[in-house]
């Protein structure tokens, strides 16, 4: 089975295939075939990262670089020593996210043939739908930190495509912006956003290739070092242990990827020092820089403070593509990033603190701005982020393969919710329609199927949908025993060893904001099912809404197992029945294969259960407060919460998202729009342009010339000197120009005068003689 | 007596050169006109031929007269125009008597310049001295030789010629060394410490041995001589040392008594220049004297050719007419055997073509004035490409007179299509 | 000093095949205007095999090759001699690819004296090839100033119909910008030829090869103070050509003006002509004011990286976003060649390429619009994507492209120039972080233009009827565009050969540079 | 060698310098376009008869050389010359040089 593994540029090639082929033929092939060729891409994918599995399994572990076929490098110049190859990694970790990526992403390609059913650009959609896939692919297997990097923007246009996807809708909001440019707009919020995160990444790039000399994570022939495959015998490793053990080998850096030569430098307990053209730093500092570079890519990609702000935008896009690429897989790519790093984040103290905090505030931040929305989706994406803000905290920890772990269940519970709530947004749209069809006297009235105040009662219509819903809250919510709840008691436990154990103040720092998020997420999860599934309908189109087809709620279903059971992937080792039935924290130990510094945390029982505690409280008294709500049939106009006065502050700044986007706004947005018409219109035009060409360059070239033809000529030549040079030639000129009749015999004639009155200049001398003068 | 007959002629034709242009000018007719013109540019042709100018003759006559005039008059009867400008009022009437004094004033400056310039008296430029190098030396495979440290020929192997090389006027040094041997030191020569060369010479250096080493015999060369198209010179020189005096002889006919040539050459001496007829000719080399001896012997028999001891008699040499043939008697190749006859060895160069004939401004024209030459059939053709494209009427497009064509066949067939064209 | 007269070399072949194309325009009456065009596109397309010829002749190993070398003006040292190395094949290629577009743009929108636009395009070519393969500085200025004449009637006869307030006057601003070009580039031209002449006076001959070699062996050595001065003499004005900021004054009036041949060829190779000089001429023969200097002009650069970027978000013309942005854009070649080692000049080549290719689609783009539409106005568009898709979808990779979205060309570019000038030994690494700011802002303003452009929905009516690209109706501009766009990820996904090919002469030029660097820094 | 020409040279030159200013007076004076055509032909002729006379007395043949160029030049002339006159005619219905002092059509 190890050959197997060298087929892992399918998992690219594939999609690549199906995109090309319903790029140029799509629109002859109808849904039906697109949408066949698209899931059949995508599920192919997914086959072959499955075989990965099992070839790397029969591999003993050991990770596989491949060369893909015909492109033999890629950016490659000798004399510079820059060699950045086409390679593509198999390891545990990357056929971790191939699996995630490609298995959730062949459901939701199968969810979105029904949803995107009767889009005129069907075909477009399956298109992007794959083109993502083809970059998300090269994203986690691409051997090389750039190569990561093209995927990671590749990605992002995917993102931006899709967000756009329905750029020309032409509704209008209430504030007078039609929805097609909301939703472009939105697309290049993303875009942009993720390029000052792209910023970072790229200079964390530069500092590599000339602190390392390559951009490799490792070479070809090598594995990580103190990792599983030296010592596969070993199930949990002891970080501290593994620092001397390597201090004490003998490595050859010139032919080591970059993450083992830092792993072998800074575990040697020397200080390098790294000259960086006219600047000496230590490593040390070099890799603190570099994670933190990281750090600002990751804040852009997977949406933490301070550059989350467009995921909430992000919403604009279909939600099939909401699912996939903004909740289950592109938006972890700043994680897995982290996490393939965890070398350089393991010895960077500084940075894992920044990491942690960041991480943990962003999971709080989002966490109460989602107890402030109303639209379906809105909540999911605050949701989303807030989860992000978990794994990002995960790895501040150290806890990486929690954060893989959390990420990976995440991407099953996440994506059922958000096909859920596509879902819903379907049969509210399907009602709206029907109701339509019956009471024409409501046209006028602008109807938003996203809105939760016009849901409610839906359990009843869409009953599949409901109970798949509540799956996924309960498994995000962190309720016994879901999958959430596994990855994030993980994540708790983590943070408290590292306050308890190693004395850290993130660790505590991180466990109080992060165990307040997870009441924060349980809590406007279960608002969110309240007001959407109970209760009676609170608008016609509620009444009128029906069951999608089995085209989408199939892969809810799927999902909705996977989100059951997906959390024993990772049971911790000594939980009594369950530990034998799934073995214990078996897939830290299939991550630690590449994942150095993975390891697995103890099961702490007063945690858990205080953590399920918190979660259980959270949604009664979700149930409690909005069980009022859910019996009226009339729209809510406002909140419980923003009824009571104590609270109704909170609200009113968590509905308001805390002012982000207008403090981006008016402290930055505003500020260089400003600042570049200026520059364009004053500086460069008016200016640089026109003053100063015109007024510095050209003017006192002409004033010049004037000035000597005008003033010193008026006064003195003009008078006396003039009459003469000038008039003078004027007047013959006057008259001999008479001579220019165009008559031909008159200028023979002239030729002859002159021939004649030069012969007699040349016979002058001899004239002269003849006169005797 | 000649120079009166070329006067008189020269008179008349020039007289009725000029007269021929008063006529051009005077006639109304532009028909009559252009033939004048004809009959001016017959008598400068004249003039040319009187001026040695043969080949320029022959252009004038067939290009201007011919080629040139006729385009004049076909343009004339093209046009229609045999009295069209005459029409018009003239209008400039003082133009006349201006012209008439400024030309008659340009006419008599040119005149005084001419008289006064004396062409006549004015020597023309003399030639360069021309050298070629002759090598009888049978020890070295080829030679190297140096005029005053300046190399002349280079590589002349044994028997060969080497090219003529133009010299400036001077005293010269004459050496060799063999060729290729970089080091080596030039062979000095014994009777030839130095040579002078003087203008208009042409002068082939015949390097040869003798019994105290190598000497040189510098040949002056008359190649000017005009000699009649079907003739050929032919001339002797001794240059093998220690043979007594020989003599020449045309055995061309061997039931003849021999034509003898060239009687008594000493070593050293050329003999004059012998005047042949072209054609197969064969010689025989005697000692001199030797046919007198044969022919007193013989008495009231005719000497036959075959019957005379000869020193050598080469096989039948093919002279071409208008050349100079140089036999050289040198030393056999093998000198070590004593008493053999001497050798002959011969070369032959053609002489100057004539001035002003075909040959001549040929061999000028694609030598120095190659890329003149060249200029002016650029302008040529430039200058046919913008008559064509001046004189090109507005045609109708093509296709548009195949529909024509097609309507007519439709309805008058032939007399249409043809009135259209 | 003398050189050998040599055979007739491909290189002169590509050089003077454009000139056959204008012999025929001028001389073979009666063609008509469709005529002309295919006749000039085949000339064009006939070069181009040529030049791609002479790249599977070269051989990566040498340096200068397939030189030509012909007695021109012996007495004054002055060469018919040209050749090319790894640095100047891939402009000369970048040339001969974008001529072939540049006669596919001007398809329908060139309408009068048809004949005259193509002789000229014609001509410009070979000038432009001139430039980048003669190897003698006389040579070399000659073509230089040929190259203006052109640009200068195609600006001032075909341009725009736009009418500009010159001091109270109304005049064509046509001719206003042709004008404007021409002396710019004059006034830099001249103190290069001052330069030049003072050099070969120097050295004694005005060949490259030699003096380049008199350089290397120590044997023609110029003071400090004459050294700066012949630097900055040839620095003008290759920088205005670029231009490098602030010198760009002139380059959104041509751009603007040109028709859209014009600005194709504006962009994408007559800007190279400077960006080629500072690598060929400044580096090579003044390397030690270079250093000197590499701080200040690498600081021009990153101002025009930035300022270029900001600028061109704020304009409402198309054209005049896109010119702006070549001034961003030419602010990374520029910073490439000076962080003087081999990553940044081997970047800076290939993005002198990269954006010939996606900054001439760009302006081939703007041009299909305006002849659809004859606006440029941003605020006149919208929502161009639903009705015009395959261009759009064109559009859209040309300008991801020009953005420098990884797996597109200009990604290879600016990533290998910003390597180089981070680990550059003449700049600091704050000039990397500002110029990748600029990365950002090129976001910034893309995504802008091509948001208000292309996505949205369609509101005015003129846009409803715009046509689309089919083979069958406008196979011209299509077959253009996928020329492009091939190229765009050929380089894009696989630019190993591009390096490989010019690895020898910027390193050779590198290992130059790097001893003289060592010598300076002690 | 060549003897020197048994007419002086200098009669050869004067006949030239007659037959020139004769062309010139036909230039001057007459106005059909053609005869002043053909009158340039004859000053033509009269400074090759110069050129040649002056070649025999200083024995080179490069006079005759220029006076072949002479000839190609003037035939050269006379075809554009005499096209230019078919296509003003064309136009102008005359070939008076008189009509023709203004570039118009």
């Amino acid at each position: 089975m190890e050959n197997v593994l060298t087929a892992v540029p399918l998992v690219v090639f594939i999609p690549l295939a199906g995109m090309l082929i319903n790029l140029f033929f799509g629109k002859y092939f109808g849904e039906f075939g697109v949408g066949f060729i698209g899931v059949t891409a995508s599920g192919l994918a997914f086959v072959v990262a499955a075989l990965l599995w099992a070839g790397l399994r029969d591999n003993n572990f050991e990770a596989v670089v491949v060369n893909p076929p015909l492109f033999d490098g890629w950016i490659s110049i000798p004399s510079a020593n820059l060699e950045i190859p086409w390679q593509f990694r198999v390891d545990t970790l990357s056929v971790t996210m191939m699996l995630v990526v490609s298995g959730v992403g062949t459901l939701i390609h199968l969810y979105a043939v029904g949803y995107m059913h009767g889009d005129p650009r069907f075909p477009r959609f399956f298109v992007y739908l794959n083109l993502f896939l083809v970059f998300m692919m090269t994203l986690v297997t691409g051997n090389n930190i750039l190569m990561m990097f093209v995927g990671w923007e590749g990605v992002g246009l995917c993102s931006y495509l899709l967000i756009g996807f329905w750029f020309d809708k032409s509704r209008v909001f209430p504030d007078g912006v039609s929805e097609g440019w909301k939703n472009s707009n939105a697309a290049r919020k993303a875009m942009i956003v993720n390029r000052i995160g792209d910023f970072g990444v790229l200079l964390a790039i530069f500092l590599t290739f000339w602190t390392f000399g390559t951009l490799d994570f490792y070479k070809p022939d090598e594995q990580p070092i103190g990792g599983h495959a030296e010592e596969a015998e070993e199930h949990a490793l002891v970080i501290a242990s593994t620092d001397e053990v390597i201090a004490e080998e003998e490595h050859d850096l010139s032919n080591m990827g970059f993450l083992n030569q830092a792993q072998v430098l800074l575990s040697d307990g020397e200080e390098h020092q790294v000259k960086f053209g006219s600047v000496d730093l230590s490593l040390k500092a070099i890799v603190t820089l570099i994670t933190l570079l990281m750090l600002l890519g990751a804040a852009g990609k997977s949406a933490q403070i301070p550059l989350f702000v467009w995921l909430p935008d992000a919403m604009a896009g279909p939600t099939p593509v909401s699912a996939l690429i903004h909740a289950a897989t592109m938006v972890t790519a700043g994680v897995y990033m982290m996490v393939r790093a965890n070398v350089l984040f393991h010895h960077a103290e500084v940075s894992s603190f920044i990491v942690t905090v960041i991480g943990a505030t962003t999971a709080i931040m989002a966490g109460f701005i989602a107890v402030g929305q109303w639209d379906v989706k809105k909540v999911l994406a605050y949701s989303t982020v807030s989860q992000l803000g978990f794994m990002v905290a995960a790895v501040g920890l150290g806890a990486y393969a929690a954060a893989i772990f959390h990420l990976v269940t995440h991407a099953f519970f996440k994506a059922l919710l958000f096909l859920a709530s596509g879902s819903i947004i379907h049969g509210m749209e399907h009602g709206h329609h029907h109701s339509h069809d019956s009471h024409h006297a409501h046209h006028e009235e602008e109807f938003d199927p996203q809105d939760m105040r016009t849901m409610g009662g839906l359990r009843r219509k869409m009953p599949i949908t409901y109970w798949t819903y509540v799956i996924g809250t309960f498994a995000l919510a962190g309720i016994f025993p879901f999958a959430g709840f596994w990855s994030k008691d993980e994540i708790l436990a983590d943070s408290f060893r590292v306050f308890w154990d190693e004395g850290e103040l993130k660790g505590i720092f991180a466990l109080m904001l992060l165990i307040t998020a997870a009441g924060f997420t349980a809590f406007y999860m279960w608002r969110q099912v309240s007001l959407v599934f109970y209760g009676e309908p609170r608008h016609e189109a509620g009444e009128h809404a029906s069951e999608s087809s089995l085209l989408m709620t199939l892969p809810l279903m799927i999902l909705a197992v996977l989100s059951i059971f997906g959390g024993f992937l990772n049971t911790p080792s000594d939980l009594p029945l369950l530990t034998d039935l799934f073995g214990a924290h078996k897939f830290t130990d299939w991550l630690g294969h590449s994942v150095v510094n993975a390891h697995a945390g103890e099961f702490l029982w007063w945690l858990a259960l205080g953590a399920l505690g918190v979660a259980v409280f959270a949604i009664f008294a979700a149930r409690q407060l909005y069980a009022d709500e859910t019996t009226s049939t009339v729209r809510i106009t406002g909140d419980p919460l923003a009824r009571n006065p104590q609270t109704s502050q909170a609200f009113a700044l968590a509905n308001a998202k805390l002012l982000w986007d207008e403090m981006y706004f008016k402290y930055l947005e505003n500020p260089f729009n400003v600042a570049s018409r200026f520059l364009a219109d004053r500086v460069d035009w008016q200016f640089w342009h026109d003053f100063f060409h015109h007024n510095i360059v050209y003017l006192p070239f002409d004033q010049g010339a004037k000035g000597i033809s005008g003033n010193v000529d008026k006064v003195v030549i003009d008078k006396g000197i003039m009459m003469v040079f000038a008039r003078g030639p004027w007047e013959i000129a006057r008259r001999v120009r008479r001579v220019q009749t165009g008559f031909v015999r008159i200028y023979a004639l002239t030729i002859l005068l002159g021939t004649v009155l030069v012969m007699i200049a040349i016979l002058f001398p001899d004239i002269r003689d003849i006169l005797g003068i | 007596m000649e120079t009166t007959v070329e006067l008189i002629l020269f008179f008349i034709v020039g007289g009725v050169a000029i007269a021929a242009a008063a006529m051009m000018l005077m006639s109304e007719n532009a028909v009559h006109s252009a033939l004048f013109l004809i009959v001016n540019f017959a008598c400068v042709a004249f003039l040319y031929l009187m001026l040695n100018a043969a080949f320029l003759a022959m252009v004038q006559v067939t290009v201007y007269a011919g080629a040139i005039m006729v385009l004049f008059m076909f343009v004339i009867m093209l046009l229609g125009a045999e009295r069209l400008a005459s029409d018009s009022i003239p209008r400039f009437p003082w133009l006349t008597r201006v012209a008439m004094g400024l030309t008659m004033v340009f006419l008599a400056l040119a005149g005084y310049f001419i008289i006064e310039s004396d062409i006549s008296s004015t020597d023309p430029e003399p030639l360069k001295p021309m050298v070629q190098v002759v090598n009888t030396l049978p020890d070295f495979a080829g030679v190297d030789v140096y005029l005053n440290e300046e190399l002349v020929a280079e590589d002349v192997g044994f028997r060969q010629t080497s090219e003529f090389v133009a010299m400036p006027t001077g005293e010269y040094t004459v050496a060799f060394k063999e060729h290729g041997e970089e080091t080596a030191e030039s062979v000095a020569l014994l009777n030839a410490a130095s040579l002078t060369l003087e203008d208009n010479q042409t002068v082939a250096l015949i390097l040869l041995p003798t019994d105290a080493g190598y000497a040189v015999l510098p040949l002056e060369k008359d190649l000017e001589t005009v000699a009649h198209k079907y003739e050929t010179n032919v001339q002797l020189v001794h240059a093998a040392p220690g043979y007594n005096a020989v003599e020449l002889a045309d055995i061309t006919k061997p039931d003849l008594e021999p034509h003898l040539l060239v009687e008594n050459l000493e070593f050293g001496q050329v003999s004059e220049t012998v005047v042949l007829r072209e054609g197969s000719h064969r010689f025989a080399l005697y000692e001199a004297g030797a046919l007198d001896k044969a022919i007193a012997n013989a008495g009231d028999n005719p000497v036959k050719a075959s019957s005379v001891d000869f020193l050598h008699r080469p096989g039948a040499s093919n002279l071409k007419g208008n050349t100079t043939t140089v036999y050289i008697v040198t030393p056999p190749i093998q000198r070590t055997i004593p008493g053999q006859a001497p050798d002959l060895l011969h070369f032959t160069n053609d002489n100057r073509p004539a001035f002003g004939g075909p040959t001549s401004v040929g061999m000028k024209l694609y030598t120095t004035y190659m890329l003149p030459f060249q200029v002016i059939a650029l302008l040529l053709l430039v200058a046919m490409v913008g008559a064509i494209v001046l004189t090109r009427d507005a045609v109708p497009p093509p296709k548009k007179r195949f529909e024509r064509r097609l309507a007519n066949t439709a309805s008058t067939p032939i007399v249409g299509e043809s009135s259209q064209d | 000093m003398q050189l050998e007269n040599t055979g007739v070399s491909i290189v002169s072949a590509v050089l003077f095949s454009p000139l056959v194309g204008v012999l025929v325009l001028l001389f073979w009456p009666r063609l008509t205007d469709k005529q002309v065009r295919i006749a000039t596109l085949i000339n064009t397309l006939v070069t181009f095999a040529f030049s791609l010829l002479m790249l599977s002749q070269f051989d990566s190993s040498k340096g200068m090759q397939m030189e030509q070398v012909d007695e021109w003006i012996a007495g004054l040292g002055i060469y018919y001699h040209v050749g090319v190395d790894g640095i100047s094949i891939w402009l000369v290629m970048l040339t001969t690819f974008i001529m072939p577009i540049a006669v596919l743009a001007s398809w329908t929108g060139i309408e009068e004296k048809v004949r005259l636009f193509h002789g000229f395009l014609l001509l410009l070519e070979v000038a432009m090839v001139g430039v980048f393969v003669s190897l003698d500085l006389f040579l070399f200025y000659i073509f230089w100033e040929v190259s203006l004449v052109p640009m200068y009637f195609m600006i001032g006869m075909w341009g725009s119909k736009d009418k500009v307030d010159f001091f109270g006057r109304e005049m064509e601003a046509r001719i206003y910008a042709a004008v404007k070009f021409f002396l710019y580039t004059v006034a830099g031209s001249i103190l290069m030829l001052l330069a030049i002449l003072y050099v070969g006076n120097k050295a004694e001959t005005f060949d490259f090869m030699l003096i380049r070699d008199l350089m290397r062996s120590g044997q023609l050595v110029f003071t400090e103070e004459t050294e700066r001065l012949l630097f900055v003499g040839f620095f003008i004005a290759f920088a205005i050509k670029v231009p490098v900021w602030p010198l760009h004054s002139w380059l959104p009036d041509a751009h603007v003006q040109a028709p859209t041949a014009g600005s194709i060829i504006l962009a994408g190779v007559l800007l190279k002509l400077g960006t080629y000089g500072l690598v060929r001429y400044n580096l090579e023969f003044f390397p030690n004011a270079a250093i000197d200097f590499a701080p200040y002009i690498g600081a021009l650069a990153v101002i025009g990286i930035i300022y270029g970027a900001w600028v061109s978000y704020a304009q409402t013309d198309v054209k005049k976003l896109v010119a702006y942005s070549s001034v961003s854009h030419l602010g990374f070649v520029v910073l490439g060649i000076f962080a003087m080692n081999s990553a940044g000049i081997q970047g800076a080549v290939l993005q002198m390429v990269n954006h010939g290719v996606s900054t001439g689609g760009l302006f081939l783009l703007v041009g299909m619009l305006y002849e659809r539409r004859h606006t440029k106005a941003i605020n006149a568009f919208g929502g161009l994507w639903k009705i015009m898709p395959i261009y759009s979808g064109f559009a859209l990779v040309i300008a991801l492209s020009s953005m420098g979205l990884p797996g597109l060309n200009g990604f290879v570019g600016e990533f290998t120039i910003l390597v180089g000038s981070a680990g550059s030994d003449t700049l600091d690494i704050w000039y990397t972080v500002l110029a990748t700011i600029g990365i950002i802002l090129a976001a910034v303003y893309i995504l802008f233009m091509f948001n208000k452009v292309f996505m949205g929905p369609v509101t005015k009516q003129e846009n409803q009827e715009l046509e689309d690209l089919t083979w069958g109706g406008n196979w011209y501009e299509l077959s253009a565009l996928v020329a492009l766009t091939v190229v765009i990820f050929v380089i894009g996904l696989y630019p190993k050969p591009f390096f490989e090919l010019m690895d020898g002469a910027v390193g050779d030029l590198v290992a130059q540079l790097d001893a003289t660097l060592q010598v300076a820094m002690k | 060698m060549l003897e020197s020409s048994p007419v002086a040279i200098e009669l050869y030159v004067l006949l030239s310098a007659v037959l020139f200013v004769m062309g010139t007076l036909g230039v001057l004076l007459r106005r059909n376009a053609i005869l002043i055509f053909m009158s340039i032909e004859l000053m033509l002729n009269s400074a090759n008869l110069a050129l040649v006379a002056f070649a025999r007395q200083w024995n080179t043949i490069d006079g005759h050389l220029m006076v072949f160029f002479v000839i190609t030049v003037a035939a050269a002339e006379v075809a554009v010359g005499l096209a230019l006159i078919v296509a003003i005619y064309r136009t102008k219905k005359s070939i008076s040089i008189d009509d023709l002092h203004k570039f118009e059509g």
